[in-house]
């Protein structure tokens, strides 16, 4: 349904474009339909850059995106609309996306404005309430009030609520909860996975390796903007093939395992010889081949099934 | 950083062409012929007209074509000369203005950092001391309000007619030749001080303000909370804040340079101070239009140093700026 | 016993009102403790640590003592206050990342400090050195700003800024959740390393991830909408807790190895009350399953077992996790 | 503050005020003082100069000894040429370089100066001129009948140099010069010359030294600089800096003996005008001791016990130094019209605007519109004639007799092929006293019927439009005082039209009128001192004036001077025992007996 | 905390705050003198209707000219010229700083550094000088056209504190989400970003009209104003050109100058408390 295709993200900095920054550096994954896909990565890994990327809300250096087969680049104006019709997204701080003065609900009206102007104001009506009912808000409690009045977890429903006045088949999730109270964020996540039920596709990108464990099918472990391993969830967190994503799983606190029980120095400091070539993970790697990791980048490869990586010790085995 | 100098430099030189260009355009673009205004100005008679006619539309490359005009202009800058002016014939442009410069930068200089300090450590002084907050504060913003010259004419008025302490014209007493002696700097500083003190008040208020406000962003920053829960002492606390408050005092100041050089151009006709001011309205009302080019150059020029010496002087002072410099998008 | 605190209650102070961030909070903390304090945002953990070392407008002191080392702190006299701080209690602040005067170098900066608190800074140069490479700092950054140093590294100067002058109790505010998975690691364990080598005494550990906590503390408390809800030791707490609260949020949680489709996690449905004017009595009794009457009375927060504090009506030992 | 900010602070301030104080020394000119003159005999070939030891300049000017002088100068000195009729410094001509004859026109006669003797005319054609002995430049030469020789030759169209100089209107009438002795030059002219214009170029035509003059390029003689240029005259130049000129006084000048006076002041310093506004400041502190800057309200200053003199203790206070006139182009309707004219010289109320725009320091002008020395030539009959007074009704009267009606009643009147009129009289921006003015004009002329409104352009287009004779109506005052009538007429008739744009000098409304240009030829043909032939020629000019309203004639502006008695005295004034001389500092006025006032001036101390 | 609420509190301390309540008080009382000003007034300003140089009197409030004018009249003639320098000009550089600054920080990339380069260069041209040089071009000089010259030379400085705000409220993810429901980039800047800035955009126009006083009046002052009409500043240049000082005239130069300076200071002084009232940290503790 999604394809990425050898996506590049190149920022410029400086005066007409003096430096790059590669902060997404030849990706390529795709969603299936209904299928809910996390994008795991510290900050800094280029993972919001994918997400906007999807969202064409900054543009694609180099490689392409595809949705239901076409080149999502193309799509200008009105065609560009319809991309939206399909596609959406929801975003971290719940409330930093509202306009902090306009009533919250105003998200709708724009929502009307823009893709549903013919229809009549009691027929809008009807459906604002029944996508209110959907991820489980009130209409009544809920609507003519200004954000600051809601909850978080009130407001991110209420962004969900929007995607699917649309006809979304595909959401980008983008940290959703992250900013929630631990008491509530549990339920938008339930929420969330229970619209794939509905033929929604999630791309859920997220720095929480539980979160990615609780929600997902597949991951995508990116680091500094490569993906280092993907496929399988389960496969990847039972069965960690990059060095990386060994890190991640031993540093991350747990609840039911002290880190004491984990193994111990996994992480190394050293001076990459060149900072062009070789492995993005060379210099914190605790098992680099010097001479080889530190010049060639390693591919993907299919380690076990499903599975791939991106590094030369785990392909060798 | 190399990279924010280049930037730097190419701002300053784009903005050094766009004004040449505009300085070259200035006599050219004026209704009537300068050569006209020279003629009429030397009293020439009868065929000495026509003859002279030639000989200044030949001398000021008048009878070229527009692009080689132009390309004249700028070779002619780089060999400092502006052309001749018009009402104080036959001196050029150049040493006219070189004549005026001083008194513009003794008064300036001065005026300009001792109200940019002054200021600056009274906005620190008074800033959430509610008192002076409520007090003095309020006549900064009217002296921010003032215009430059009204004060300048108040001050004359009191401090020059009323009260005879200090003289209201010249730039040193007219009994005196200069020399480097007490009484001729007594009496330049004498001369100079109203102008200065009418640009100094003015400042200092805007300044003040500034400072009382930035001040105030800075002590609610994380670092004086973090200083204040470890219990560094409120004059520690500051100390920074003011420190760090300077900063954007010193962009603030480069903004406010061509300001602050329009106070003083106004300041000078009220005091009759012989500084550049004073020439540009002299040009303007005898239409000469050379010296009139020439002071906006010079004007300008001088407001380009003036920028980039804060820029420098931003960069020595502002270890972030070393730290971080990127070229910067800002 | 070394930080002992008895019916502390802090509101802020608002244009409509006071904000009762801090109700009757009684508890003690003894020598060498890292007490976990844990709660959801807005219950109150900020306000307990901030009236410690920096109560001023427009927090309020309403009632309470605060004794340290069995000597009563005067946290509402900023003055006096001042000798305490650094030397007795100190604190890694929310905002380690922009703590430093970003155009002093940092040696300066912390000669200057220890000047204004007439320390002398030559004599304490080698343990600071010490220290920093402890915290595998290079002493070269002494002579760098803040702003050439990476988000990790000034929370590791941070943190041995803060404890440089030995600190009874140290609040560590926050301190892991701006950083990366694996520099929140290294941090946390340099905290029980700074603990043992007795850098500090005692730790108050303030953070919203409970699994941190599970991995350093030697107790947990859990606050709710201003009120202390429940101390015990870290695993009394996460696996067998009594409060209502507790409980649920614990079971909330995502934990690797639990998937959506294999078992569903619940939140605790509801929101937490607003402070400005909130429920007498127990505050979490609205969101409460087993909320009865008598949670319109405020409960009080009593030791059930040893070392085992809770506030709730309800009879102990009804939510052993299974 | 932290100690090193203060340091640089200080130093930078410190550094500036250095830099003020050095600016004006760099500028200031050295100067030589030369020895004593050495008599020079003939039979000497090689003139011998000793410069002796310069004597110390002394650092503050003894305010006793030293005269501050204001009104002249409205920007830094820059040209110290004779020849730069409008921009050398003050004083160039007069007190540096001096003329043959000066001019009196309080008394209306030629004093001889660098001429030894009144003018003679040997025959009707030939003018000799005999120079006093022992003249010296300040370089200790001799000043010679090759210096005058050299000096009129400048001008000559077929002589080395051609130099469009003023007086090159000579050579209209001249055939030659000559040198008939050192001492001595004779002009020749053509048949009948004009005396008159003559008369006006002997007066106003500095002398140069031809050694020094003759190695320049015509260039530099008309558009030169000349800094330290060598003169003649009773003061030298001594320094100059962007707000004043000093000059001090040569102690070795010829009229100290000729004259038996010496200049009362060791000094002048001429102070640059910043604006009348400060001019008048410096006189009410006494640091002005001649002020010719046009003060508004002096006359309160002078009533008010201030110090503060004027050469009448009672209105219009000054001496009228010009005719401000209405321009008026006669080239479009209806100001084409004599009648149109005429009824707007009757609705203009000249007396408010003299009280008004002026505070009563001007003087209404006569109708024939020449300046109070000129009277005995006003031929009065004629003006009991023709002369008009302010009289609105008499205007409207006329208007409507000419034809002039208002059809479409918006209160003012049409052409009379019922075309609508609007009038625009202009002055310069900023140009006070001319702006109440013609508001005043305007006023009036609305009162009478005529839509006329003030404008107020910048003065470079006010003058182009005049040079190009685009303009509706203005105010001039280009017509000086002079030694001969003839300088008024031929403004009010310049003629041929064409040349009106060049000759830059009156008729811009391009009045037409064979017959006065006839009779203006005809007056500057006539002798010096011919009183009776020249009121016979100006009477008939005066009739064409009063009838045909070529312009019309409002005010005199006044020869602004305020002196004050604090420092020196005897200053020229009216009063019977005073000396009648024109307290002027301007460029012209010094060679009009400006310099006797300076060698009349006493200390104040003295009396 | 809902909406309503946070508008009382705005309003509550707009009410409590002194600095507002003194400059809104300065200015609103010299905008009704403005209107009421002419109808007060007796006389046309430009006519000599009195004794030359008359001090105040019960006939001629604020004394006479030197011509015999009314300064009452011309004081509040001179009123609406200068309010109407500071809306035309301070509003039309906010405009065109609004312009400029919406569309370098929304649309960021090359044409943000082309119009940050034009800013620098307007901004480092010293204002002043450009506009005797464009005044003295322009020969007859209205009131209406001296504003436009000082609303088209001094924008930069708005242009530059516009952009940073449109560039960090760019950020924010309403403008993204605002782009995912398909509006346009203006509909986007008006809608979204503008009403979030109106505050600062305010005070931005505020300051804008302050500077453009001061600035006509310094024109004005050097004999570069309106060459028809009357201004503030043009009273004072005449006053000065007129000697009024040296004749202790005070009545001629004062009033204009305590005009710009209550006018130009009560501005500011408003701006500072409508700082402290939408900026928390301001406010007084």
């Amino acid at each position: 349904m999604l394809r990425l295709n050898g996506i590049t993200k190149i920022y410029r900095i400086g005066t007409f474009g003096g430096k790059e920054l590669r902060a997404v550096n030849d990706v390529s994954f795709d969603v299936n339909e209904c299928e809910v896909v996390s994008l795991i990565g510290e900050s800094g890994s280029g993972k919001s850059t994918i997400g906007k990327m999807i969202l064409r809300l900054t543009s694609v250096t180099s490689g392409e995106i595809n949705f239901d087969g076409n080149d999502i680049s193309a799509y200008k104006g009105s065609g560009l609309k319809q991309y939206y019709r399909r596609v959406q997204g929801v975003f971290q701080d719940p409330f930093s996306s509202y306009n902090p003065i306009f009533k919250a609900d105003r998200i709708f009206k724009i929502i009307k404005d823009e893709y549903f102007p013919e229809m009549n104001a009691g027929e809008w009506d009807e459906k604002v309430h029944s996508s209110l009912c959907d991820v489980g808000l009130n209409p009544d409690h809920v609507l003519n009030k200004f954000p600051h009045q809601l909850s978080g977890g009130q407001l991110q429903r209420f962004l969900i609520a929007r995607a699917l006045l649309l006809d979304v088949r595909f959401l980008v999730a983008d940290e959703i909860i992250s900013m929630l109270d631990a008491s509530t964020r549990i339920d938008v996540l339930n929420l969330l996975v229970g619209l794939k039920s509905c033929g929604l596709s999630i791309l859920f990108i997220t720095h929480d390796l539980s979160l990615g464990y609780y929600i997902s099918e597949r991951a995508v472990i990116l680091y500094r903007g490569c993906v280092v391993e993907m496929g399988d969830t389960k496969e990847i967190y039972n069965n960690p093939l990059h060095p990386y994503t060994r890190l991640l799983m031993a540093s991350v606190p747990r609840l039911d395992k002290k880190w004491e029980d984990v193994a111990g120095e996994i992480e190394w400091q050293r001076k990459p010889e060149n900072d062009a070539y070789g492995c993005v993970y060379y210099a914190r790697c605790p098992v680099a081949i010097k001479g080889e990791c530190d010049w060639h980048s390693p591919q993907l490869v299919e380690g076990d099934s499903n599975h791939f990586v991106a590094c030369f010790r785990a392909a060798n085995g | 950083m190399a990279k924010y100098f280049r930037r730097k430099l190419l701002i300053y030189l784009l903005t050094f062409i766009i004004a040449v260009t505009v300085d070259w355009c200035i006599p050219r673009f004026m209704p009537g012929n300068p050569v006209d205004l020279i003629i009429s100005r030397a009293g020439l008679k009868g065929s000495a007209v026509s003859q002279m006619y030639t000989f200044y539309m030949q001398a000021f490359g008048l009878d070229q074509p527009i692009w080689k005009q132009y390309l004249n202009f700028w070779i002619a800058i780089f060999h400092g000369d502006l052309g001749t002016s018009i009402f104080l014939f036959p001196s050029p442009v150049t040493k006219v203005i070189l004549g005026a410069v001083p008194y513009d930068l003794a008064l300036l200089i001065p005026a300009i950092l001792t109200s940019w300090f002054a200021g600056n450590n009274f906005g620190a002084f008074a800033a959430r001391s509610k008192r002076l907050d409520n007090t003095l504060l309020p006549l900064g913003y009217i002296l921010t309000g003032t215009p430059y010259m009204w004060l300048g004419i108040v001050l004359a008025w009191a401090f020059g007619i009323a009260w005879r302490i200090f003289p209201i014209a010249g730039g040193y007493s007219f009994a005196m030749r200069p020399a480097l002696t007490l009484p001729f700097i007594w009496s330049l500083f004498q001369h100079w001080f109203l102008p200065f003190a009418s640009l100094f008040i003015v400042q200092f208020g805007g300044w003040a303000i500034g400072m009382r406000n930035l001040i105030i962003y800075e002590l609610e920053a994380d670092y004086s909370h973090y200083l204040a829960a470890l219990g560094a002492p409120k004059r520690l606390v500051r100390k920074y804040a003011f420190q760090n408050a300077m900063l954007p005092q010193l962009t603030g100041l480069a903004l406010q340079l061509g300001v602050i050089v329009a106070g003083a151009l106004a300041t000078e006709v009220v005091f009759s101070y012989p500084g550049i001011g004073y020439l540009i309205l002299q040009a303007i009302h005898n239409e000469d239009y050379f010296l009139l080019q020439g002071c906006f150059l010079f004007v300008v020029i001088g407001v380009l140093l003036a920028n980039f010496i804060i820029d420098i002087t931003y960069v020595i002072v502002d270890p972030r700026t070393r730290a971080g410099m990127q070229g910067g998008a800002s | 016993m070394s930080l002992n605190i008895k019916n502390l209650t802090v509101y802020y102070q608002t244009l409509k009102g006071d904000v009762q961030a801090l109700e009757h909070a009684n508890l003690s903390i003894a020598d060498g403790e890292i007490m976990g304090l844990a709660g959801e945002s807005g219950c109150g953990k900020t306000t307990l640590s901030n009236s410690l070392i920096l109560l001023k407008p427009p927090m309020k002191l309403i009632s309470g003592t605060v004794e340290l080392d069995g000597k009563p702190l005067p946290i509402t006299d900023m003055a006096r206050m001042d000798e305490y701080r650094f030397k007795k209690v100190s604190i890694i602040p929310q905002y380690a990342m922009n703590a430093m005067n970003p155009t002093r170098k940092i040696g300066k900066m912390i000669e200057e400090l220890l000047h204004s608190r007439r320390v002398d800074y030559s004599t304490l140069r080698t343990e600071l050195t010490r220290r920093l490479e402890l915290v595998k700092l290079s002493p070269d950054i002494l002579d760098m700003y803040p702003i050439e140093l990476s988000g990790g590294m000034k929370q590791r100067m941070v943190m041995v800024l803060s404890t440089l002058l030995n600190p009874s109790l140290l609040l560590a505010d926050e301190v892991t959740s701006a950083l990366d998975v694996s520099s929140q690691k290294s941090v946390s364990e340099m905290l029980v390393e700074f603990r043992k080598r007795e850098f500090v005494k005692s730790v108050v550990v303030i953070t919203h991830d409970i699994s941190i906590l599970y991995q350093i503390a030697d107790s947990i408390m859990i606050m709710y909408a201003g009120q202390l809800a429940e101390k015990a030791s870290t695993e009394t707490i996460i696996h067998r807790p009594l409060h209502p609260y507790t409980h649920l949020l614990i079971s909330s949680l995502p934990k690797v190895g639990v998937r959506y489709a294999e078992k569903r996690l619940e939140g605790i449905p509801g929101n937490p009350p607003l402070l400005l004017n909130p429920p007498i009595g127990c505050r979490f009794r609205e969101r409460c399953p087993m909320a009865f009457d008598k949670c319109v009375e405020e409960p009080p927060f009593e030791e059930i077992e040893e070392g085992h504090f809770v506030a709730c009506w309800k009879e102990p030992k009804s939510y052993a996790q299974a | 503050m932290r100690k090193s900010t203060f340091l640089i602070l200080s130093f930078l301030i410190v550094m500036s005020m250095v830099l003020a104080a050095c600016a004006p020394a760099a500028v200031a000119t050295p100067i030589t003082i030369t020895s004593a003159p050495q008599v020079v005999k003939e039979t000497q070939v090689v003139t011998q100069v000793v410069p002796a030891t310069p004597a110390p300049v002394p650092l503050t000017y003894a305010r006793n000894e030293t005269l501050y002088t204001s009104g002249t100068q409205w920007g830094p000195p820059s040209s110290w040429n004779p020849f730069n009729g409008g921009g050398y410094a003050m004083g160039t001509i007069g007190l540096v370089y001096e003329t043959l004859y000066i001019y009196d026109p309080l008394a209306d006669k030629f004093i001889p100066w660098l001429a030894a003797q009144d003018m003679k005319w040997v025959d009707p054609t030939t003018l000799e001129i005999k120079l006093r002995d022992g003249i010296t430049w300040t370089d200790g030469t001799p000043l010679t009948a090759d210096d005058v020789l050299f000096t009129y030759k400048l001008a000559d169209p077929n002589g080395d140099f051609k130099a469009g100089l003023n007086f090159a209107g000579l050579y209209n009438f001249l055939s030659s010069i000559d040198k008939v002795d050192n001492l001595t030059v004779d002009f020749k002219f053509k048949a009948n010359p004009a005396y008159q214009e003559v008369g006006f170029y002997l007066w106003q035509t500095p002398i140069v030294q031809a050694a020094s003059w003759s190695k320049l390029d015509v260039k530099d003689i008309t558009g030169g600089a000349n800094e330290n240029g060598i003169g003649s005259g009773p003061y030298l130049f001594e320094s100059h800096d962007q707000d004043r000129q000093v000059l001090v006084r040569n102690d070795n000048w010829w009229g100290i003996k000729a004259f038996g006076k010496t200049p009362g002041p060791k000094r002048i310093v001429d102070i640059v005008n910043g604006s009348n506004n400060v001019a008048l400041g410096l006189v009410l502190q006494g640091g002005l001791d001649l002020s010719n800057n046009f003060l508004p309200g002096v006359a309160t200053l002078v009533k008010g016990g201030y110090g503060v003199q004027t050469y009448y203790p009672e209105a219009p206070y000054m001496l009228s130094a010009n005719v401000a006139a209405l321009i008026i182009n006669e080239q479009i309707k209806p100001l084409d019209d004599v009648n149109f004219r005429k009824a707007m010289a009757y609705a203009i109320n000249t007396d408010d605007i003299v009280q008004t725009a002026y505070t009563g320091i001007v003087k209404a002008a006569d109708p024939t519109g020449l300046l109070p020395i000129w009277d005995k030539y006003v031929d009065q009959d004629m003006v009991a004639k023709y002369g008009w007074s302010y009289d609105p009704a008499k205007a409207k009267q006329i208007l409507a007799d000419a034809g002039y009606k208002d059809v479409n009643n918006d209160k003012f009147v049409e052409n009379k092929d019922g075309s609508p009129i609007a009038l625009e009289v202009t002055c310069p921006s900023g140009w006070t006293d001319w702006m109440a003015s013609i508001q005043i004009i305007s006023k009036n002329a609305q009162a009478v019927g005529i839509n006329m409104t003030p404008a107020y352009p910048d003065y470079g287009p006010w003058r182009d439009a005049q040079l190009k004779g685009t303009f509706q109506l203005s105010i001039q005052n280009e017509s000086q005082m002079s030694s001969t009538p003839w300088s008024y007429y031929k403004w009010v008739f310049q003629n041929p039209i064409a040349n009106i744009a060049t000759a830059q000098y009156g008729n811009y409304g391009r009045y037409d009128n064979p017959k006065a240009f006839d009779l203006v030829n005809q007056l500057n043909q006539v002798k010096v001192g011919d009183d009776a032939a020249i009121k016979a020629i100006t009477s008939q000019l005066q009739e064409i004036t009063l009838t045909e309203y070529p312009t019309i004639p409002l005010w005199y502006n006044g020869l602004w001077s305020q002196v004050s008695n604090a420092v020196w005295t005897n200053w020229p004034s009216s009063a019977d025992s005073a000396n009648h001389y024109l307290p002027a500092s301007w460029r012209g006025y010094w060679n009009m007996t400006g310099i006797e006032m300076l060698l009349d001036l006493k200390p104040a101390a003295a009396q | 905390m809902t909406k309503g609420k946070k508008r009382n509190e705005l309003l509550y301390f707009a009410f409590r705050n002194t600095k507002l309540k003194i400059g809104l008080g300065v200015v609103l009382f010299f905008i009704v003198l403005t209107f009421v000003g002419p109808l007060i007034a007796k006389y046309n300003p430009t006519d000599s209707v009195g004794p030359a140089g008359a001090p105040p009197s019960a006939q001629f409030w604020f004394g006479t000219t030197t011509f015999g004018e009314d300064v009452f009249s011309q004081f509040v003639h001179g009123l609406s010229s200068t309010f109407l320098v500071g809306i035309v000009g301070g509003g039309l550089g906010t405009i065109l700083g609004m312009t400029i600054g919406f569309a370098a920080g929304y649309r960021g990339g090359n044409l943000d550094e082309v119009l940050n380069v034009l800013t620098n260069v307007v901004l480092t041209i010293p204002v002043l000088a450009l506009l005797v040089v464009i005044s003295a071009y322009v020969k007859v000089r209205g009131v209406m056209i001296e504003s436009l010259f000082i609303g088209v030379t001094t924008w930069p400085w708005a242009a530059r504190a516009i952009r940073a705000q449109t560039f960090s409220l760019k950020t924010r993810d309403f403008v993204d989400l605002a782009r995912l429901s398909g509006e346009s980039p203006v509909k986007i800047i008006f809608t979204e970003i503008a009403p979030n800035m109106a505050s600062y955009l305010f005070m931005t126009f505020i300051l804008m009209f302050g500077s453009a006083i001061l600035t006509a009046a310094t024109l004005d002052f050097l004999g570069l104003g309106p060459t028809q009409g009357i201004s503030l500043g043009t009273m004072m240049n005449l006053a000065v050109l007129w000697s009024a000082l040296m004749l202790g005239m005070w009545w001629w130069f004062i009033p204009p100058g305590i005009g710009i300076t209550a006018i130009v200071g009560g501005l500011y002084i408003m701006n500072v408390g409508l700082d402290e009232i939408f900026n928390p940290k301001l406010r007084e503790m």
